[in-house]
Order: C-alpha cells, then structure tokens, then sequence
C-alpha cells in the first residue's frame, strides 16, 4: 500500500547521510499543483509507530489504511485512488507538528488523518489553520474546541457521561473516586463528572492525578481504601491503566463492590493486562468490539484478515476507520476541479454513514459527530459485554459544561 | 609572628590521624625542607597548606591571615603556590597554554574574559621558558612531552605564576643528575624572593639547598633545626631505624 | 586541540554563517526555509551544549531545561498576542480558562511585552543555570555527579511544568500562537525573515561563542574541562567559571528554544523532555563535543538525516540511527569535528603524530 | 493504623522494585564504570522473553525465570562485545553508544513482537492477596520483595565469595595490575555485563505481571535506576539497597500524603540535594581525595 510512495522517494531521500538539501525532488516547487491531480488524491496519515504512544497509534494507522485499501479495491473516490502519505511522528508533538507541515506543504495532502493524544492534535493545529487544510481527529477528547480545520469523530464528555453517570449512581451509589492522568482531558471529564454528580446529589470523595506512565498505584489504592467509595471513575491513560487494573485486583479489590467507571479503557489495555483483571468494570464508548451489527462484523472481519486474528478493535481505531469513509463520502460530492481542504470540510458536514457503532453524523455546526454512546462491561475474555445503548445517537456538544458558549458554523459563539 | 604558622594543626581520613598536631612555622624568604618516613604527613601537610585538603582542627597562619578554611583559589590569590608529587599540568593543552594559565596576576572572570592572549610570550615568560628550555615544545600538547619535561613545565608554570609561597612536593623526582643540578640552581635563586616549603627524599639535594629541616614522623614534627643537627638528633635515628636510616627515608 | 592559528579558526564559522545566511537567495520554498530555520534553531542547542560539555567538561544531561524555559518565555508572549479563538473570553489564554482562573496570573502580565520575553527567554535560563551551578560547582561536583543532578533538575522542571496546568498549559503545552513581531517586521515562520532571525542569532552565538572560548577565561574553562582541578591553585575560582559557562550555555540553549517556540509555533513541555536532552548530547557528540561549529553542524546533520531516514525507512528507520550513533561514538570519538581536523591537520602537513591519537578528554569520571 | 501498615508496604514495593532494576545497573556501573543507558531496554527484553516463553511454551512464570536470565545475560554479552569494550577507557561516552543501543533494542523488538502490548500472566497461587494484620497484601508483591532480597543475597555472594567475584573486584580496582597476574580482565569485563544485564533481565520477567510490557517499557525505568544507584554509592550494594528503600518510601509516602507527581518531584529534589552533599553515595567510605 506504500509502494508509490516508497518509490518516489528512494530516488529522493537515499541521499541518506547528506540529509535534506542534497535531494533535488526538494527543490520542486509544487505550490502551483492542485489538490487531486492525475486521477490521485493524496491524503496523509499521522499515527506514530514508533515511541510511546504507538501502542495504540499502530491501530489507528492499521484502520485507516484498512478504510482507504478498501475505498480503492472499489474503485477509488469518483475514479480517484486515495494515495496514503505515510509518516512517522514518533510519539513526539515537536515531531507531528514537523510531519504535518510536511504532509500539508510539501507532499499537498488534501487532508490528513492522525494524532490520538490531545498534545499531538494541539501541536499540529496552528499547521492546519494557518495552512487553511483539514484534519480528521478520530479519539474521545475533553471538548471546548471549536475549529473549522478540524473535523472530530470520537466522543467529547456529553456524548460519553451523560448517560453513563445516572446509570453508575442508580446501580451502584453516589459516592466517586476521581482518579485520572495528569493532563487536559481528565481534568475536564472530571469537571463534568462533578457538574452531572451534583445534580444527581452524589459526592466526589477524592480526587487524584497520576503523571503520565505511572505504574506504583500502591499510595492511591490506599486512598480507595481510605475513602471507601461506591465507584471509582477513571480517565487514566495508557500503561498505567494496566498497571492500574493488575494491582486494583491485587490489592484486594472487586468490581462487583466497587468498580471501576473508565473512559479510556478500551479493547487493547485489556488483551495487555488479561480479561481477568478488568472483568467486572465498565466502561462507557461509542463503540465495543462486541456490539453486534453487520457493519462491525465485516470491520472486525477485515481488520483481523489483514493484522492478524487475535488484533483487537476498539472505540478509537472504529473512528479512524469510519472517518476515511466519511471523507470519500465528502469526496464525492465535489467536482475535480473543486477539492480543495476547505470544500471537503463544507461537503463533510452533515454527511451520514452507517459505521461499525451504527449511523453517524458529521454535524455542520460543530464539526464533531452524532454517535452512539454505549455502556460496556469487560468480561474475562478481553471483550466487553454491551449493556446498554443509548436510545438515539447523542448530539455532540463540545461546550456543553459551558452553557454561555456554543460552537457553530462561523465558529465559537460567547453568551 | 612568622611568614606562614601552623598552629597544632590536624586532620584525620576516617579516624586515621594523618596530621595530628603538627606545629610549624617558616619565615618569609626561608627555604624549609620537609622530611619524614612514607605516610609521616609531608604531602598531607602541603595539601593542607594550600587547601587542598581541609583540617580537622588547628590554624594555619599566612602573614598574620587566618587561611585555615579560605578555599585553594583564595590562598593562591594570596601567593600560595604548589607543585605536585605527580607532575600536575594541564595535558589537554599546549605548553604555550600551560603557561599563559599560569600567568595568574588576575584571575577573576571579568578580567579574563577581556584578556585574548596572544602569540608572543610576555618577556617573563620567555625568561622562564628558556630557564626551563622548553623553547622548541610551546606548541607541542603537554600531554605528549615526556616526564621530565612535564616536571620543568610544572617548574616553569609555578616560577610564571611568581608566588610569595611556594610548596614543592619531590621536584627532582625521575630527574637525571644534571637536571638536578639544574633544579638546585633554580631553587638558589628563588630563595630569599620566596619562601619555599619543599618535601624530597634525596638527601643529596637536600643536603645542597637546605638551610632548616623539618622532620616529621606519625604527623607530628619530630625534630627540627639544621641538617647536621637533623643527622645526629637520637630521635629521629630511632623513628628511622626499621627504614635503615634518614638517607633512605 | 594545538591551536593552529586564529584565522585559520575562525575562517570555518565565518564560512558557515556566511553560508547559512545565503540560504534565502538561493531557496524560496516557504517549506524549507521553515525546516532549516528549525533545523538551526537545534543547532545552536547543540552548540550551547558544546560549550559547556565539550569546553569545560560539564556534561549537562538537563539541557532541555534551558531549552525549555526558553520556549516558554516566548511562548507566553506570543499566547497572549493572540486573540483567543477558542475561548471567547477576552484577554486570558484559553487554556486558562479551560483550568478556571479568571485572571492573569502576575507572572504572566510581563510578557505581555515583546521585549521582556526577549529577555527572559535569554536571561531566566542564565539565572536558573547559575543558581543550579553554584549549589553544584560550589560543591566541586563534577563528571557523572553533574549529569545526575542535571538530569534531576530536568525531570524535576518538567513535572511542575506538567502539574501545573493552569499557568503552563500542562501536558499540552502553549499552543495557538501569533507571530513574533518587532520594529514593525512579522516574523511568519515560513518567511525569509524568520530564517534570518534564527541564521542570524546562531550565526551570533557561534560568533560570541568562539571570541569566548578564544579569550583568557575560555582557556581557563579548556583547562578545568581536561578534569583537573589544578586551576585552583593559580587562584581562579573554578566554580565561577564553571558558573559561567553553564550559565552561558543555558542561555544560549534558551534562545535555541525561543526560536524553536516560535518555528513550530507552540511550546511543549517535551522541550524540556529526557529525550530532547539527550538528543542534544547526542548532536553534540556526532558534530564534535570539542568544538561549537561541529556541534551545531552535528545536530544539523542528524535532524536532516533522521527527517529523511524516518520517511524513507519508516519501520525501521531507528535502528539505522542507532546503529550510526554507536559507529559514531565507537569509531569518531571527537566527531566529525575531530575528522575533520585531523584530515586538516594530515593535509597542512602539521600532523606530527597528534592527529592519530587525538584521544577524548574523558579522565572525568575517574575523578572522585 | 492499617493504612500506615499498608502504605508501608507499599513503600517497600516500590523500593523492591527499584532494587531489583538498579541491582544489574549497580554492578555494571560500579564494577566496570559503564552507564549503561540500555539497561531499561534488558529489563524490556527480560519482559519479552518472559511473554515469549509463556505464549510459545506456555510456561508459568517461575519456570521461566532462569532461562530469562540466561536469555538477557546473552544479550548483554553480545552487546558488550561488540559496542560496550571498545569505550572502557571514555565512560561518558558509553552513555551515548548505550543509548544507541537501547534505542535499537526498542526498534528491533517493536519489529519482532509488535507494537501491541503484551501480557505476562501472574502465577496462580500468587495472584490473590494474603491478611496481614488486617491489612490485604498482594502475595505477588510479597513474592517480589522476597525475591528481590534473595537476588541480593546471590549477588553479594558472587561478589564476594566466588572466584569470579574476587577476579572481578581485581580488576575493578586495578584492570592493568590484575592483567598482570593472569586475570583475563576482558573475559571477566564480559561475564560482568552479561551477569548485570541477567539481572535487568529477571527484573524485567518479574514486574511484567505487575505493570505492562510494551517496547518502550524499559525508559521508565533507567533514570530511577541510575539514581538508585549514585544516591547509594557506586560499588555499594549495601548501598543500592538502602536508597532503593529511601526512594520507594519516600515516593510512597509524599504520594500518599500529597499526589504521585509532586511525590516524584519532590524525590527528584532529594536527590540532588544527596548528590550534592554526597556524591561519594550514602554508604561509601570518605577519603583523601
């Protein structure tokens, strides 16, 4: 699938040692170029594959490639092969703000698909603004964003909370343990945590914020231990979750009397730590690899053809697959001559699609989606069993703990 | 008062009293030679002098300043300078450098940072640098000069740095006889300018350049006074005796 | 290093910065220009790092925290000349409110001027170098023990930045930044101007640098760098210089990271990472730890390689950068720096056996 | 009562921990004057080996445990061998070749086994918790402590009991003199790193079924490790043991009495303030310098 690519730059890039200058493909200037030239349109994809988080980014990558291999095996985009230009960032936002001015200057990529932490997405913002063109953002995030370079597809905090707290409050009691990584977005879900447990009358016992990578939970199970809450509500991050699961389970402690209400734990933490530790807890996503459709049959079918039969999917690698659907669908209802960043991003709003959660919708206004917020139980086999669905897909509202601002289509508007 | 007094002076490395209440003073101009059995506290004495070691109790008096616990760079500045059992220099760096380093008259940052010192020697440097005969090695990296060499550059840095103080410990160690000569020549006219401390184990050049001698023995000083006093004194015959005797100290 | 001559010293640098500030009329991509804006920006950090590794024998593992503060300085300026898109709240960055202050913290009110964050992205490094390296070199600490303790600050300086969210954007950094501007000139990260800013102020560096390292002082610092403590004892204060070149470097490191603030247009506390640190080290180290035109080519060079390695080989393109370190460290002990001279002194005819065994002044860690 | 108990041996975990990786670190650093910034990757491939052999053998962890050790040890030799001899005489250079060599080892791994992370099972009668005093231990933890403390007493044993410890401390003092009367110091340079990457690689084995293994696992641990072992003492495994107990107690309780990030900030700053006050370690002798 990087063939051309891989082509095209053997010639220009062996120059190895000698670095940039001295490869003469740098000195083209392609600035004159349209957008889709040659019955090709280039896209980039951002996942790092190696460094800290390519953990998960390597899955995120493997879907998107699944979704564009998929839309040229059916004949490409009205005639149009989707030309993936693959780059590595490393884990590192210095690096992703680097390749994306590359991918958005350099190789004029239409759009550009990537990024899973928060950092990452902000570093390559001011790339994407300033350069008028469009990335696609598949990961549940805090919210409070409102760009028009930016179309979102995993879930801001109403779309994952509001249903998810009434239902941990009415089986399970009031009193929560806050207990995230130390950045923006588990800070932020905890606000919200804190305004929704507040209308129900229930109570926040602690509070805590772990660095990033932490795996000694030793002082704060001790904590849980202390402040006997009913629920402990988790918004930590990567390893640690694991490390988080394994000694919660040593430690003594059982979902079925206080369980962990996760954001982030997903499908891949729970095939590295093993289902026996995260069996009983829960976890409230738009998409389990377990809910039954036939859209998610065929996903799970596919992506376990190409990467392997135990590889798992899981609520961040559907919305990086679902998203480059959504941008052929956007595709498509643009001329040659008009794709450019700025029309694709118009033509996506409002566009639907039936993804592996069920039928999604970019909202025009916001730029974010209409999914599908679910409730899940991990069970011992890795897989979570789905217990609840919302009824209807939930309306986005990045600023909905923010009742004075609301994103719309000219951009943010204040009280 | 003397030049440089030490009053009961001591140190001890892990209980082991390496200079246990060692008095001793030196008047300025006096050239004073330090002997002793291995581990009698001579080069400890130095270090102590000129900081490199901190005492553990006692005083040390440089022209009426309490030095005792001054940092090495403030003894310096007050003209205490000092030449290593093994050849100290800087190998990294060109003899050239070795010796503009040691023309040390100012050695605050402010004014070095001002000073780009150039090619041509100053005329007291290349006074110094023949004495020595270094004149064909300036630019050669101290590092590769053989160990004779290094002891002159050592000399050469020490007479450049033109301290009232001057602590030598073996000078003449690895020299050949006449290289010898020529340290005694050089030290016959250091004295009275300077006041030399100097700890050698050649009785022979001890003999040439020595007016008072110290004897030290388990860090304290056991005898003292002029070199015929020193060979006849019963003491320090019986403290030396399981070593053969003074002159194979 | 026998210094050779003066001319013959300084004509490298004169070349290199002449060079780098002919680039402009030769390339006009607004991509490239910004790349190797970047790309100099990194190499006055490994220069800085040169300084006070490569001079003076203080191996810094804590660059990044210079580097960092830097950065930030800027960064701060360049947040609040933006107007908050995001927020809608006049007058606050949006991280801010997003962490619920409601007014700007005072620290933050100075940099509302261009000018100051000018100076504190040169000075607060300086200041924070000087105290660390008092508390240090007061001590004589020295070789391993200087790395430990600046690794620690590293890790230290980085954890607060994270923690503390709401005056420092935490994890994600200050992002969203305006443009720089002074005496009515934009600097827009693609433009010739921003190159110049940053060929500019490396050129200078390297300049200052090398008159430093030329004068009386920079021969003190050659000397305690060879790990001797022999200085002493002509009366320089060790710990001053030490001080100095420390602070220097800081400060230099803190222009580095000003300049890479304002390229890539957002401050993160990853500048003030482990990785960064050491990658530093390690531009340092292939460039020639022994000389500051080596260093900042050296970091030149790795950066342009490793942009190019990673796209060609993108699964394995780590190993092949391993891989040449360890040739590099193994087989170029002074770099490419040390090549170069040693090629120059075999053709000048002025080799005398020296250019063989030119050995690294590395007897620091047998110290203590 | 309870939660001073348990927060105590919380403390003693983490400590566990960090001795069982600076152990390996403390030998090659102290022994050989190596920093060897590619320990955390052995304890990586300790982590790997100990997957590999669980999912392709399916041995339990205990079994494991030995032919881990043998496993990294090899590792280590060869990168001794082809990158660590040549820079005996620039150790501070061998932080950079080393930091090549990690970033390899990371690379390579990621190749071989994927980027997924992976999971090392706890063995059975391990993975409940037992009471003590009231307070629930998690008997694994215990296991690890004892576990730790018994490695220990193996190394203290080799270093100072067995023919090839005495060699090794010959050498250590003084490589040329101990050439000379027939010590092959090469070989036991070589035999020293395998047995200290060995070491990084049973640490590895054993905190995978606490923690995560994934390629990258290995930097969390380096920085902790190496300052385990200046804060200690180089060449004091006496030394080693008691910062190890000093930082995990005191990351432990700062966490507890505040939070896990001022907590590492603030043992960071404990430790400059040891190393400058003591850089010679905790438990070395002073001396004339």
């Amino acid at each position: 699938m990087t063939l051309t690519r891989r082509h095209f730059l053997k010639s220009a890039a062996i120059a190895g040692a000698a670095g940039t200058a001295a490869s003469p493909q740098f000195w083209i200037k392609n600035s004159g170029m349209a957008w889709a030239a040659g019955k090709e349109i280039k896209v980039g994809v951002l996942f790092s594959l190696t460094g800290t988080t390519a953990v998960v980014e390597k899955s995120l990558h493997n879907a998107t490639l699944m979704a564009i291999d998929e839309i040229n095996a059916s004949g490409g985009i009205n005639g149009m092969k989707v030309v993936p230009v693959i780059e590595d960032p490393a884990s590192d936002p210095a690096t992703f703000a680097e390749k994306a001015n590359k991918l958005v200057l350099n190789d004029r990529c239409a759009t550009v698909f990537g990024s899973y932490t928060s950092a990452s997405r902000k570093a390559v913002l001011p790339v994407f603004e300033k350069r008028k063109n469009l990335y696609w953002y598949p990961t549940l995030y805090e919210g409070r964003e409102c760009s028009k370079s930016v179309i979102y597809t995993g879930a801001v905090p109403n779309q994952q909370q509001k249903e998810f707290i009434p239902w941990l409050v009415r089986n399970f009691g009031k009193r929560f343990y806050l207990v995230g990584s130390n950045y923006i977005y588990p800070k932020e879900e905890n606000n919200v945590c804190k305004i929704l447990l507040k209308e129900l009358g229930g109570e926040v016992v602690g509070e805590e914020y772990v660095p990033l990578g932490h795996s000694e939970f030793g002082s704060v199970l001790n904590k849980f231990r202390e402040t006997k809450p009913d629920v402990i509500f988790s918004t930590v991050v990567g390893d640690s979750v694991i490390a988080l699961h394994k000694q919660y389970k040593a430690a003594g402690f059982s979902p079925d009397r206080m369980p962990m209400a996760s954001l982030t734990t997903s499908e891949v933490e729970i095939a590295a730590m093993g289902g026996e530790y995260a069996a009983g807890h829960f976890t409230s996503a738009p998409y389990f690899m377990g809910h039954e459709s036939a859209e998610n049959a065929a996903f799970i079918e596919g992506y376990q053809r190409r990467f392997g039969k135990d590889s798992v999917t899981h609520f961040v690698s559907e919305a990086a697959y679902f998203q480059v659907h959504l941008f052929r669908q956007a595709v498509e209802k643009l001329g040659t001559g008009d794709i450019t960043p700025t029309n694709i991003r118009d033509a996506a709003g409002g566009q639907e699609i039936k993804a592996p959660q069920g039928r999604v919708k970019v909202d025009a206004d916001t730029l974010h989606c209409y999914l599908w917020p679910k409730i899940g139980q991990a069970q011992a086999n890795g897989q979570f069993k789905v217990i609840q669905q919302s009824a209807d897909w939930v309306k986005p509202e990045p600023y909905w703990a923010y009742p004075g601002l609301s994103c719309t289509r000219d951009g943010l508007k204040g009280a | 008062m003397s030049y440089l007094e030490l009053h009961g002076l001591e140190v001890s490395f892990d209980g082991f009293k390496a200079v246990n209440g060692l008095d001793l003073s030196v008047e300025r101009g006096e050239l004073r030679c330090l002997l002793g059995a291995n581990g009698a506290g001579k080069s400890t004495t130095l270090d102590l002098i000129c900081g490199r070691t901190q005492p553990t109790g006692g005083r040390i008096l440089l022209d009426e300043h309490d030095i005792t616990y001054d940092p090495e760079y403030r003894r310096a500045r007050r003209g205490v300078g000092r030449k290593f059992q093994v050849p100290s220099v800087f190998k990294e760096l060109s003899v050239r450098e070795n010796l503009e380093i040691a023309r040390s008259r100012h050695p605050e940052p402010w004014c070095t940072l001002r000073a780009f010192p150039g090619r041509r020697l100053s005329p007291r440097v290349a006074e110094v640098v023949e004495i020595v005969g270094l004149e064909d090695a300036l630019d050669t990296r101290a590092g590769h000069l053989s160990h004779g060499q290094t002891q002159w550059l050592e000399i050469a840095m020490l007479l450049v740095q033109d301290s009232a103080l001057i602590l030598m410990d073996e000078p003449t160690a690895g020299m050949t006889i006449q290289e010898t000569g020529k340290t005694s020549a050089i030290f016959q006219r250091l004295r009275g300018r300077h006041t030399l401390i100097v700890v050698e184990h050649d009785m022979g050049f001890v003999r040439e350049i020595a007016e008072t001698i110290t004897v030290l023995h388990q860090g304290r000083r056991l005898s003292e006074g002029p070199i015929r006093v020193i060979e006849n004194d019963p003491k320090v015959r019986e403290a030396y005796l399981g070593s053969g005797g003074i002159s194979h100290a | 290093m026998p210094r050779i001559t003066s001319a013959a010293q300084f004509l490298p640098y004169i070349l290199f910065c002449g060079a780098i500030l002919a680039v402009p009329s030769i390339v006009s991509d607004p991509f490239l220009l910004n790349k190797f804006a970047r790309y100099l920006a990194l190499g006055l950090a490994a220069a800085a790092l040169a300084l006070s590794w490569g001079y003076c024998g203080i191996l810094n593992l804590g660059q990044g925290v210079g580097f960092g503060l830097g950065a930030y300085a800027m960064a701060m300026h360049l947040k609040l000349k933006t107007s908050p898109v995001h927020t809608g709240t006049a007058g606050l960055p949006d991280f801010m409110v997003w962490n619920n202050l409601d007014h700007l913290p005072w620290f933050w009110q100075p940099f509302h001027s261009g000018l100051f964050a000018l100076a504190a992205a040169v000075l607060l490094p300086a200041l924070v170098a000087a105290l660390l390296g008092w508390f240090m070199f007061r001590a004589r600490i020295a070789g391993v023990y200087v790395a430990i303790i600046t690794l620690a600050m590293l890790a230290v300086t980085n954890l607060l930045f994270v923690d503390q969210q709401a005056y420092t954007g935490g994890l994600n950094g200050i992002t969203d930044l305006a443009w720089f501007e002074m005496g009515g000139v934009e600097f827009d990260p693609y433009s010739p101007a921003f190159y110049y800013l940053s060929a500019g102020c490396l050129a200078f560096f390297l300049m200052l640098g090398m008159v430093f390292t030329r004068s009386k002082a920079g021969l003190v610092l050659r000397a305690i760098g060879s790990g001797t403590d022999r200085v002493l004892f002509f009366g320089y204060d060790m710990a001053s210089y030490q001080c100095l070149a420390f602070s220097l470097s800081a400060s230099m490191a803190g222009v580095a990271g000003m300049l890479y603030a304002m390229v890539l247009e957002f401050a993160s506390p990853t500048f003030m990472g482990v990785p960064i640190s050491l990658s530093m080290v390690i531009w340092a180290a292939v460039g020639g730890r022994g000389s500051l035109l080596g260093a900042t080519v050296g970091a030149i060079l790795v950066n342009g390689t490793q942009g190019s390695l990673s796209e060609t080989f993108l699964d394995s393109w780590q190993l092949i950068l391993g891989a040449l370190f360890i040739l590099v460290v193994v087989f170029l002990p002074n770099g490419i720096a040390g090549l170069a001279n040693s090629l120059g002194a075999r053709l000048s005819g002025r080799a005398r056996g020296m250019a063989a065994r030119s050995a690294a002044p590395s007897a620091l860690l047998n110290r203590r | 009562m309870d939660i001073l108990l348990s927060q105590l041996f919380t403390g003693l975990s983490i400590g566990s921990v960090l001795l069982l990786v600076a152990l390996g670190l403390a030998i090659i650093y102290g022994a050989m004057g190596v920093i060897n910034l590619a320990h955390g990757e052995f304890v990586m491939l300790g982590a790997y080996a100990t997957w590999l052999l669980q999912s392709t053998l399916g041995l339990s962890l205990l079994p494991c445990l030995f032919l881990v050790f043998l496993m990294v040890a090899a590792a280590g030799w060869a990168v001794e061998r082809t990158v660590v001899r040549f820079l005996y005489r620039r150790p501070l250079d061998t932080i950079l070749a080393t930091w090549g060599v990690g970033i390899m080892l990371q690379q390579a791994v990621r190749l071989a086994a994927g980027a997924d992370l992976r999971y090392v099972e706890t063995p059975n009668p391990l993975s409940g918790s037992i009471d003590l005093a009231g307070v629930a231990i998690p008997s694994y933890r215990l296991f690890v402590l004892a576990f730790a403390a018994a490695l220990l007493g193996v190394t203290w044993f080799v270093v100072q009991r067995t023919e090839f410890g005495m060699k090794l401390r010959a050498v250590t003092q003084n490589r040329e003199m101990a050439s000379c009367t027939g010590i092959d110091s090469a070989r036991v340079f070589s035999l020293t790193f395998a047995f200290g990457s060995g070491l990084a690689g049973l640490a590895g084995a054993l905190v995978a079924p606490i923690k995560s293994v994934a390629p990258d696992m290995g930097t969390n641990f380096v920085v902790d490790a190496f300052m385990v072992v200046v804060v200690g003492g180089v060449g004091s495994l006496f030394g080693t043991v008691a910062s190890s107990g000093l930082l995990g107690g005191g990351t432990a309780g700062f966490a507890f009495l505040l939070n896990d990030t001022l907590a590492k900030a603030l043992v960071f700053l404990g430790v400059i303030v040891l190393v400058r006050f003591r850089p010679q370690g905790l438990f070395a002798a002073t001396g004339r310098r």
